[in-house]
């Protein structure tokens, strides 16, 4: 129950000469050779951390924490988020210190446990892509993406093909063009249809023996499934590219269509998201990559394989891209991503996506006659509606929506995103949300939408703060606290 | 099993309300062809009760910080983590919340950020900080990647032979299509060799990269490098070993312009690798370039600070290709964690526990110099970690040391041939003097009985 | 941020079919012998428990949770309750499986590290109280009074005198008396004098040789150490009567003076209190009682001893009154006032307490000018001010400053107890507090005097709720929900 | 160590405004003779990080339900404890809380609290239960106590002596100074001898006290029970197994007056002993005479449901010697605990947490009698627990099992002499065919090898 109190800056109520953690004397006697440090090493000024009690310490964090919305407090229909509940069975388990303090440079023989779950690993995310090759390095979805192209560039130089182009739809997230020109490739974009597909007349000019990769998210960032793509994969394996999937959306085909089935050959997964890692207020996650068997031997090393001598690392990888981090993985997401998947099993996991794709098309049916939803056709886990007509006769934006909902209780959709649709608002409510507040929230929504413009452009008025000027916050950044 | 929440009664009034008839009808639109007929070949489910026991039982036969006594480093080390850093990224509000896009609902997070920033930039002796990145290694990726565009040169990256082999094995992934070629700075007595150094800088060189202490455990000679490397315009890249601020200079201080470190020590569990944090600190005039989530101040409506992401014009989500970096999922909960360990520790705190690594660490390393035939490899001023020279394989010491229960450093020919018989040791404050004492003799047992074997077999490690 | 969403009752968000925990198929054949309970046994309606998943409850909980204030959110100057911070650490250590998960009928020797900490319990409360046994068997501070009057009484009986009187203060706490009938004496009530202690002209004639027990708070519930003690203790022993104390304030006088040394027989610990025990919006605690030589033969079974052997459980107590409770003790909160012990040793503990009353005299600086604290010299721990004067002169009640308190954050302090004291407002602050904290508490009650009374009366104003309707709650008892 | 925040600085400046020089001063009214002059008797303190390796050494120590196989239970029981238990229990706000006086700051306890009591009368099929009392025998002292003031009563109190010993030892020391002798009722073959209890009910007899399932496990002639005790005017006071209720049916059902529970069971851990949970639910009209906290349904100035504690007059700090119960603090967070748990299993959870315990128990029992001289000591219906005669003393199995990594059963030589070969085993729904099995195989071979030792030496256990 907070009151603002004990949220100053940590800096602000560092109090000279308090004290939390404590260490003990030292055990050892001081030895010679430590003497030996030269001045020249060691540090001149105080280095300015905060002097704070451990009570102070707890009430200031207790409170902060108490100014966010959460999965576990609000329901959280952030579009293309997959914002589903974090069994709390995965904190426990991924806490043991069987778990938790496996140091990454351990002799196999010594974490036969650890191995043997991330051997299943990937064979549970090489069967949900139907792709035959997997690696769990990569930590998030961009550097899933990323190191995909990385795998692709190399297969096509070890090919001694000169494909520079990689090709993206305008719907895409704007990792997937970021990622590729880390790559080292010219990005092209796709231009989207109107029923927000890709749009075949701009794409297939566009595919040229220069292709190297076409990247697409399907289901789409509209929530839509391409039902084009068996068509564009062959399109695109004809002139000896390969296809990317994006694999944000896999919450909406779990069991249901694989990847590698309509023709992707590489594609990376969201463990944060459809295998509900905790999104820990902007991460860690993990963004395990699957691959078709031609590009298996140019994925990162190592890998973990089954030996009649049990499981080990493999590094001996001659074609391997070599490593996109240190050490294996983001291995505390894979476990929870691990027991998930364990804990629901195949039928669990094709009735998640059933129920995903159930929940978003109830939401839908249940708003889209006071809301204008451009591409509602074959919605799936989520959909995008627009205000642009709110904007236009009562000059209501996606954000005002957004921010208002804030005041009921609920987190805003994802506004402004995908770029093809003007004053989007993508909703994207997941499996884990019951019919009554799917409910309740269709209900603020069009409540919302009949409420007084000005109301809504002064939104939120219950929380914490009223809107911030982020216009000041670029201008004259301020990125830390200085002492006066 | 399952997470679901509504019952069959509730399928039946929703698909009404869609319009269709069934569950399936939701996936017509996919062509046939290519929907599964069949049930993905998972294991059976699992209750929470089964889930548990099979995961203990995975877990206890695990060697780890817990059940063995740990001298393996290399990048991460078992530090004390305090309970207070758990309990706070604990709560629910914080681990189950989005990257804060709405800045109304997420100030707790969004201050914690803002306060983090401000203890890297406090830490490293630099300007700025982000929000986080993954880890060192592809942290280092990000930082030549404004370096190029900070120097404009893009011909060579410099980095020295003494930084961590899987950072380099990243970074040069990382920038595999990229122009820069990157060259090695050779050291010597396992620091760098300042010759090479000066010989290999040149008007193409964009920035060189330390890492310091070093991979070896070594102390580079960072004024010397700091000055050579600026003499030729290029920018000074250094990684840092966080823990090691408590008695060491900063990056700040010896004039490194991007400095870069893995976070995992403060306050990060070992996680077989995973999650850690990679920091990123720089000068302030390199805003505009640095790569990731970046938290800033402002004021709401009413003239209330608070704090915003910002700077995102720097983002891929608003420049796609053009932007800094493709970072979007960072690392938010690591570094919340790393906030409240440094705030837990204060200025005392990491002093106190930066004296008790380098303390433990030298009387360990006298302790295992007396046993015959094992020297420090280089006779360098190091921190917490240093590199021996055995009589045999350190393969050999490594698995039988394990019997005994201790995770017993890292096998240099892992990644250095010729380094057959180097052990790296790494010891931090959680080391009582009689688990080294332990550790020492069986150390000790274990050198004598390979010798001894390596006598008559000459068995392959 | 929490905003009114799933905090329903459990049974109105409860849906049929929905499911939490889930329990695995049976893994063994169904016996014979099982097919032979009789019908009559078994239950016949549904319970009516709820039917929740395990999103909307942790959501339930969650939300319901942000109603409350607490020590790790606000500042809790509850006074007699020693509202102190409770360390982290302590609940890591204490869920370890070597702790929590020892069944109590173990033998002894497959639990010698529980019976090690809990021998070292019994001596450290033996050498902080300076009396020579220890019993750590009660479950709360009204527990240990009950049982160590039941001891007194088992004494008694022993030695054939018939002292069927407990002398008990009027500012004592309610357990005191209501301890002492369960007991079966009979009590006498001794008047506080005009400085709030004892009144010895009160309580010399009500010393007889029917006299059990003088049951004595000392710091008192006024904050007071009683300097008459030694002389009442004296009085007590020459009539041949027992001193208790209730230790409900030993928070103040830790490793400063002892119980023991000023005359007190028998005492019990609040280890929720003194030694930081979580209260858990009402328990668990733990109430240990201590005792001089001559009781020891007669404290509850059974007690923990140290043999060559190891440590054991000595049930061989023949004049051992017996047991007050099923089991060892409130193991769990003993642990965590063993943790805490250990962590401050005896110099800790003293500064402890120097720190508690160094606060409660600081806060009182602050205020006295404001407020009528009547009994204010040689003030420990804690103070009582009173509201009597801005009752008779604004209307203003301490409970409406105690209310007014919440709208600022700060938990009210104990109203109207000590009954001694008209319009009472007990303020403990603790040492875990800072100088800060104290200042704004300060000037938040003085800014409160002096608000509207209006205001006040109707305060607060900005929480889940305002005043409840007690009357309405007594009048017509609704105590649980029922299915309409 | 300690926890403290003002400095010296602070010290000096709150000395200052006190008006006092240091801070002995504020001792100065203590007798000086009565003053402590030397330092308390205490180990030296300890940081975080010793104090964590010394409590990790002592837990590591004791055999427990993780690295142990559970079959010991008598009143504690190993039961799964789902982790949204923990979690929930872990919030702060609900375990740094005190008691909630302050209803306005305290509506999460409060409504938990009046779910908690909602929800213990729905399981105890009684109309009202209290928000917790400590454990089950001292509830059972409260409830007899209740049961005088309701009857009048205050001759007799009936107990059977299938009631756990300690619960009798408990609450026969709390009567100890009041008035009613408390008489035992015989049992026959493990249960209740219905004409023993006849002939001792008599018009003085305030209440007849039983357990079902009963200290050994057996079920009770619980309707015949009811007929008779209510034939002679007494009140009916069962101590119930809340896990049963998953298939027995309740107190409620067989007009149980007065219902107690022992509320470990219900996700709380064994914590060798405590903190426990004491139930006590019972008819409508007895509200005013029930012991401890009750919260109560009301509404706030504006009309807004909410919830108080309520009917205060009958407690301590307002009714003082003539409160119904001296109890104050309680088990608050033991009964959300509880109440988490519940909700978490639903009707259904606890049906099949029922019918596993009832399985496993009667499988573990026919495995255990196929070995040679071990049968069931009563042929009655059980349910989760059962006793078994052995050919040697149940000590010696309990000890060499231990030894195989079993927590074996009880002992009920501990209580009853003549039942020096008589264990008590509890089979939880956690136990798996393969622990059972195993536990069966093991337990074999220890009443093998008993029986061969028993006949040369007869060492005493
Ligand atoms: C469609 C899409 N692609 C890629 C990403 C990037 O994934 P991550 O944030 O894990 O790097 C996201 C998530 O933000 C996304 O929604
Ligand atoms: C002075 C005093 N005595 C006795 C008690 C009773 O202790 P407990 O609540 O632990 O039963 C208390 C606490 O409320 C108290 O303040």
């Amino acid at each position: 129950m907070d009151k603002n109190q004990s949220t100053g800056l940590l800096f602000e109520i560092s109090h000279k000469g308090r004290r939390c953690h404590q260490l003990p004397e030292c055990d050892v006697p001081f030895p010679e050779s430590s003497k030996s440090m030269d001045s020249k090493y060691l540090s001149k000024a105080n280095l300015g951390l905060p002097e704070i009690a451990e009570s102070d310490l707890i009430r200031h964090y207790t409170n902060l924490s108490t100014r966010n919305m959460s999965i576990d407090t609000n329901f959280y229909p952030l579009g293309s988020c997959t914002m589903k509940y974090n069994p709390k069975r995965h904190e426990r388990l991924s806490a043991l210190s069987g778990m938790a303090h496996v140091h990454p440079l351990q002799e196999d023989s010594t974490c036969q446990g650890m191995l043997e779950i991330m051997w299943e690993m990937q064979n549970f995310l090489g069967e949900i892509a139907g792709l035959d090759g997997v690696s769990l390095q990569p930590a998030a979805g961009a550097h899933g993406e990323l190191t995909a192209l990385l795998v692709a560039a190399a297969y096509f130089r070890h090919r001694k093909e000169k494909r520079t182009k990689v090709l993206i739809p305008d719907s895409a997230h704007g990792t997937n063009p970021a990622s590729a020109a880390i790559a080292g490739f010219d990005t092209v974009t796709i231009k989207s249809n109107s029923e927000g597909k890709v749009d075949m007349d701009d794409l297939i000019p566009k595919i040229t023996n220069e292709t190297a990769v076409f990247m697409i998210t399907n289901p789409n960032t509209l929530g839509l499934f391409d039902e084009q793509i068996v068509k564009i994969t062959d399109l695109i394996h004809k002139a000896g590219g390969l296809v990317y999937l994006d694999g944000a959306n896999m919450n909406a085909i779990l069991g249901i269509t694989r990847p590698g089935d309509f023709g992707a050959d590489m594609m990376h997964y969201n463990v944060h998201k459809t295998f509900t890692g905790p999104h820990g207020a902007g991460g860690p996650g993990s963004g395990p990559i699957a691959v078709r068997k031609q590009l298996v031997p140019f994925l990162p090393s190592p890998i973990v394989v089954k030996t009649n001598h049990g499981y080990h690392l493999d590094y001996n990888r001659p074609q391997s891209i070599g490593r996109v981090r240190s050490f294996f993985g983001n291995t505390g997401i894979l476990l929870r991503g691990y027991f998930y998947i364990r804990t629901l099993g195949a039928e669990g996991l094709r009735k998640v996506s059933e129920h995903a794709v159930l929940n978003a098309n109830y939401l839908l049916s249940k708003i889209k006659d006071h809301f204008d939803v451009p591409h509602s056709r074959g919605c799936m886990h989520e959909f995008v509606a627009s205000a642009r007509n709110l904007r236009k006769d009562k000059k209501i934006s996606a954000m005002d929506i957004g921010k208002r909902l804030l005041d009921h209780g609920y987190h805003a959709p994802t506004v402004y995103f995908p770029l093809v649709v003007p004053e989007a608002m993508m909703m994207e409510p997941t499996e884990t949300e019951s019919k009554e507040t799917l409910d309740h929230f269709a209900e603020t929504l069009i409540k919302i939408k009949n409420e007084d413009a000005e109301l809504l452009h002064h939104a939120p008025h219950t929380l914490e703060i009223s809107r911030p000027d982020e216009v000041k916050a670029a201008k004259e950044p301020v990125l830390r606290w200085k002492a006066k | 099993m399952s997470y679901l929440l509504n019952t069959q009664e509730d399928e039946i009034q929703m698909l009404k309300s869609i319009g269709i008839k069934n569950i399936e009808d939701l996936f017509a639109h996919i062509p046939e062809s290519v929907r599964m007929k069949r049930l993905l070949d998972i294991p059976a489910p699992m209750s929470e009760m089964e889930l548990t026991r099979h995961v203990g039982r995975l877990a206890a036969s695990n060697l780890n910080a817990d059940n063995a006594v740990c001298f393996l480093g290399g990048g991460s080390y078992d530090h004390f983590i305090p309970a207070v850093v758990d309990t706070i990224s604990g709560r629910s509000e914080f681990y189950t919340a989005y990257t804060p896009y709405q800045a109304e609902a997420s100030q707790g997070s969004l201050q914690a950020f803002f306060e983090f920033q401000t203890l890297i930039a406090q830490l490293s002796g630099m300007d700025i900080s982000n929000a986080s990145l993954y880890e060192a290694g592809s942290a280092l990726g990000e930082a030549i990647l404004m370096a190029m565009s900070l120097t404009g040169r893009s011909a060579k990256v410099l980095v020295a032979d003494t930084v961590h082999p899987e950072y380099k094995l990243s970074f040069s992934t990382f920038l595999a299509n990229l122009e820069p070629k990157i060259e090695t700075v050779a050291s010597k007595n396992g620091k760098v060799c300042l010759k090479d150094l000066e010989s290999k800088l040149d008007e193409g060189t964009c920035c060189f990269i330390i890492q310091h202490p070093n991979f070896f455990g070594n102390l580079e000679d960072v004024d010397e490098i700091a000055r050579l490397v600026h003499s030729k315009g290029a920018l000074f890249v250094s990684t840092y070993d966080p823990i090691s601020l408590g008695i060491l200079k900063t990056p700040g201080d010896y004039g490194c312009d991007i400095a870069v470190a893995e976070g995992q020590c403060l306050g990060n569990p070992m996680n077989f690798g995973g999650p850690y944090l990679g920091l990123l600190s720089c000068r302030e005039e390199f805003v505009r370039k640095i790569p990731g989530r970046l938290v800033g101040q402002t004021v709401d409506r009413n003239g209330k600070r608070c704090w915003v992401l910002t700077l995102q014009t720097r983002e891929q989500h608003i420049r796609r290709e053009k932007a800094t970096s493709n970072i979007c999922t960072n690392q938010g909960l690591f570094a919340l964690r790393a906030a409240v360990y440094l705030a837990a520790l204060g200025p005392k705190g990491l002093q106190e526990t930066a004296e008790l690594c380098f303390r433990k660490a030298h009387f360990a390393a006298e302790l295992l110099c007396k046993i015959p035939g094992v020297t420090l490899k280089f006779n360098q001023p190091f921190f917490k970690e240093f590199t021996l020279e055995l009589p045999c394989p350190a393969s050999h010491i490594i698995h039988s040391l394990a019997d005994d229960g201790f995770l017993a450093g890292l096998d240099l020919a892992r990644w250095f041939d010729g380094m057959k018989n180097s052990i790296l040791i790494a010891v931090t404050e959680k080391r009582t003097r009689s688990e080294i004492e332990r550790f020492a003799a069986a150390f000790a047992a274990a050198v004598e009985n390979s010798k001894s074997k390596g006598k008559n077999a000459s068995y392959k490690s």
